[in-house]
């Protein structure tokens, strides 16, 4: 399926919207594409991004977030989520912040649907005092029944939709990643619906070769699409390395209200899609940052195949 | 399409378990029956059915042959997902996708809870079975929990010993009452006398198929209560010929399921 | 490490002793030789094993068992395990049963040290009434502090020692294994001390060709035993099937009391170690075992290692 | 072994942070002035260090280049462990391994809460940091926190504005009330002026060191409230001529971390 098409037919306005990848594995891509399409009062939710939720929040598509932190990683400030927390331009938006831990935990509850997990982290923490736009849902901190000790119950938080960009993924969606991969398992596990964009779409015959590595089955999935250089600026382990100079770009450019304003003109809505833009990044830049191989040992998950005469019901 | 003259009651189970397959399905399924059931399922009129096992097994394909249990080796190269069981039993059971989940049993009573731990009294009990594995979360979390086992008298009490595995618990609402989902619990029992279901308010097991070869009477006599049946009772339609070739020939060529009841043919019974 | 050493260093009498392996990783061969050192007293934790609980109840070696299911993949009968159960032979265990669900997010929590997680299986079942040794610490049933609806509490199980068989492992102890992994990387992270059995010990070299393979870091691990065939007659993905022969062997055997010393004299007490079982299997029966490769690609985790200028702080 | 008469504040606070570690330790390590801190303790007296990063590695060796940040793509190639979150801020974290938690701080108040979060109101601050990412799990859980930052008095308020990552709260047992475990909390805070500890009782920060061209007069500036000296107060020593050559040309060839700090030698401070 094509990008277009896919946030076209799965994005609507208003929903919750997960952006997986724990900074590598971001979908970029994906997230110029809900700019273009001028999608409204999203929820985003992203437990350890960098400028995704900065360019959907500067683009007016979010109104809410979740999060754990949102910045450059340079380390320089998000300037559009400054200005949105610090000025409400363009518009408010109201924010829930956990910890990593905290927040993958919930993503964990999401994904198996538990009623919550209790945990001894975020306690104390003015994390867990101030709660916005999920109120008294945010958490709870009781008595064990067990021993009376005090527990902090991270409740699930459920996604209307999920994207993440992952290495490879065959047709039907089964979608394999690896490297640091934070939140992005359980995150991705607790979508309604999922967009998986992959860097390569293969046969399920690859798949089926190293099944170990199947972060969510393609039954889940409501669309696949290629989408090589999807996660640029980011990085994807094994295809490309972080664009520095392009965060340095990021950061100078979008200072201003207009410099941002224009950068979205420029890179966002000025190009017709991911092609275009990986066009103008240009073919020397990618190079640069193009990974050398470093793979491993293949695994493997023979068996003997003989018939088992011993066993008859 | 001809009707087959030649085919075991357990081929009858199996055949009429894979007609309660949609294709296209989420299924997770238990040992045993369930697991030649679905794959016969997914070798004829469901094959985009998906298949999960307890222990982190989904698959999208046959296996090369067929599996002895849900952890045998032979799954590693055919699944598309093999990892830990909260993949499965967690992120597709617990979170609510399968519409089908498929368990052996060893007894079954009137509200369709079943009971794989044993017989007597739990503390010192007079035979003592394996235990739950992931039945009881089969039987707590699915839509429609679907159980297979071969009919004789003594699996159908009508009040189990032991509930290993919940399934209307004593009717009406105690299910709900108990803190399982609304919206979830056994959906049919199929045995090798006919098909049973639940009534939708009293949650109470009922008649509701039985086999070409049968009769109500023949059918009651299988259980230790007084069953009810469906005043729209039905007779099953046989397997075809190519059915039983299929379950015979591809699905199980080593008779690994089949051997010992292809000695008991129809006409026998 | 030798598995002698190991077993006579690290397990002592009345430790709570996780057992790794869902039905394939059983160690087997820790097994015999915590019987071959007649281990006393001992809480046996196995989630979904064969007959690794059934050898060490009609050794004598367990006072207690936790578990949800303990049968001869054959399947038949555990003969000891039902003997002990039904009349107290050799003398009586204490049994604490969950679901695989249940045990696998006890397992879970124990893990991290979470107090507990709040899960919608094993309510309604006599798994839930029912509870000997753990008592009021085996589970609670509360109603949501969010919605009021019932929940079921599973605290951590903790294991003074854990022993599982996995693929490979380096000499340190960064443990890889692959396959159906049911509750193994859980329990294996549950547990105070660690004992790795591995088919192979291979340079970190090979382990860091593929870190995301690894289910526990090496430095939770007490010790390290080379025991190739270790899951005999389990099965190791990739490296041998089931013995189908020797389970259905074990059932004969061991359905009589007397029967069941035999067993334990010729194949237990009766070889000094593993090597001597090995040989006493033979070399044409495990040949037939031996599995056929089926290897995947390998994964990539290389990076463009270019120095990034545009990085200072 | 001679003592280096060249080295900066920065290259003092790395080294100063290097000594609380030692040999054997597990870590769990932020970004910033600990992932540089504890790389050269690797490289130096504590070579058998676990270095654990809170998306999911764990490290046993020194990578071919210094991480930029935690998720830096060149960790991968060199971890032991590669996989999510929950295996290290969970299974590792949670559960209670790491001996030293090393963060980086925006803000640290006079109970050691660190503040990354926000300046002013949080409902719409003056100033708008990224937030906690995983600090608030290292303080909230760690059994020693060392918190590593540049030394300006506006970082050090009597009280933080928002408690993003808590420290001992309002000092005595309120962070055990507050549901932390005991025996978890801050253990030091090392700036490019000296190094500070936590009072036992009090849980009030003290100066515990400072290093060989300061004073305790100039110590004292740099905080907000009347901070407490210790009455052993220390001077560090000063790092080696070794130590500055590693740091410099082994751990940091590119001056990614020290190229704006090595303008700044200690004889001209």
């Amino acid at each position: 399926m094509t990008m277009d098409k896919a946030i076209k037919e799965f994005v609507r306005d208003g929903d919750v919207v997960y952006l997986g990848g724990f900074i590598q594995h971001e979908p970029y891509a994906a997230i110029h594409e809900i700019i273009r399409q001028r999608k409204k009062g999203l929820t985003g939710s992203s437990c350890a991004g960098m400028i995704a939720l900065d360019q959907l929040i500067g683009a007016g598509c979010l109104d809410r977030v979740i999060t754990t932190y949102t910045w450059n990683p340079l380390p320089k400030p998000a300037h559009a989520f400054r200005r949105c927390l610090e000025k409400g331009i363009p518009h408010d938006v109201k924010i829930e912040e956990y910890s990593i831990l905290a927040l993958t935990l919930s993503y964990f509850a999401g994904a198996l649907d538990l009623p919550f997990v209790g945990t001894k982290t975020l306690m104390g923490s003015d994390l867990a005092k101030n709660s916005s736009f999920l109120g008294e849902n945010k958490l709870k901190v009781i008595e064990s029944p067990f021993n009376g000790e005090k527990v902090c119950l991270i409740p699930p938080i459920k996604h209307d939709i999920g994207i993440m960009q992952v290495q490879r993924a065959d047709s039907i969606g089964n979608a394999q990643a690896w490297g640091v991969m934070g939140d992005s398992k359980y995150g991705i596990n607790s979508c309604s619906t999922v967009i998986i964009c992959a860097e390569e779409i293969v046969d399920t015959e690859v798949i089926k070769r190293d099944p170990g590595r199947t972060i969510i089955p393609g039954f889940k999935v409501s669309a696949v699409v290629e989408e090589p250089w999807g996660s640029h600026p980011s990085y994807v382990t094994g295809c490309y390395d972080m664009d520095w100079k392009y965060f340095s770009f990021y950061d100078k450019a979008t200072e201003s209200l207009d410099g941002f304003e224009n950068y979205l003109k420029e890179w966002v809505y000025g190009v017709k899609d991911r092609s275009e833009y990986i066009k103008k990044i240009g073919k020397k830049n990618l190079d640069a940052l193009k990974a050398k191989p470093w793979s491993g040992n293949p695994v493997d998950y023979g068996y003997c195949a003989q018939y088992q005469e011993d066993y008859v019901l | 399409m001809k009707y087959s003259t030649d085919y075991s009651s357990i081929e009858m189970m199996i055949i009429a378990g894979a007609r309660e397959i949609e294709n296209g399905q989420i299924l997770i399924v238990g040992t045993q029956w369930p697991i030649i059931t679905t794959l016969f399922a997914k070798r004829t009129h469901a094959p985009d059915i998906t298949i999960c096992y307890e222990g982190g097994v989904v698959l999208e394909s046959i296996p090369d042959r067929i599996p002895l249990f849900t952890g045998d080796p032979c799954i590693a190269s055919n699944s598309v997902l093999l990892n830990d069981s909260l993949d499965t039993l967690g992120m597709i059971l617990h979170a609510g996708y399968p519409d089908i989940a498929f368990l052996p049993g060893a007894n079954v009573d009137r509200y369709g809870n079943i009971n794989t731990t044993c017989f007597g009294d739990y503390s010192r009990p007079k035979f003592r079975l394996g235990g739950s594995g992931g039945a009881c979360d089969f039987g707590s979390l699915a839509k429609r929990v679907i159980t297979m086992l071969e009919h004789e008298r003594q699996r159908f009490p009508e009040r189990v010993d032991f509930i290993t595995t919940p399934g209307y618990l004593n009717g009406l609402n105690s299910r709900e009452e108990a803190g399982l989902r609304p919206g979830t619990g056994p959906g049919a029992v199929i045995t090798t006398l006919g098909i049973f279901r639940f009534h939708e308010d009293t949650r109470e097991m009922y008649v509701d198929t039985y086999y070409p070869w049968g009769s109500i009477e023949e059918v009651k006599k299988g259980f230790q209560w007084d069953i009810k049946v469906s005043k729209d009772v039905k007779v099953a339609d046989p397997p075809t010929e190519e059915e039983i070739r299929i379950l015979r020939d591809e699905i199980d060529p080593f008779g690994m399921y089949l051997k010992n009841n292809k000695a008991k043919p129809i006409s026998t019974l």
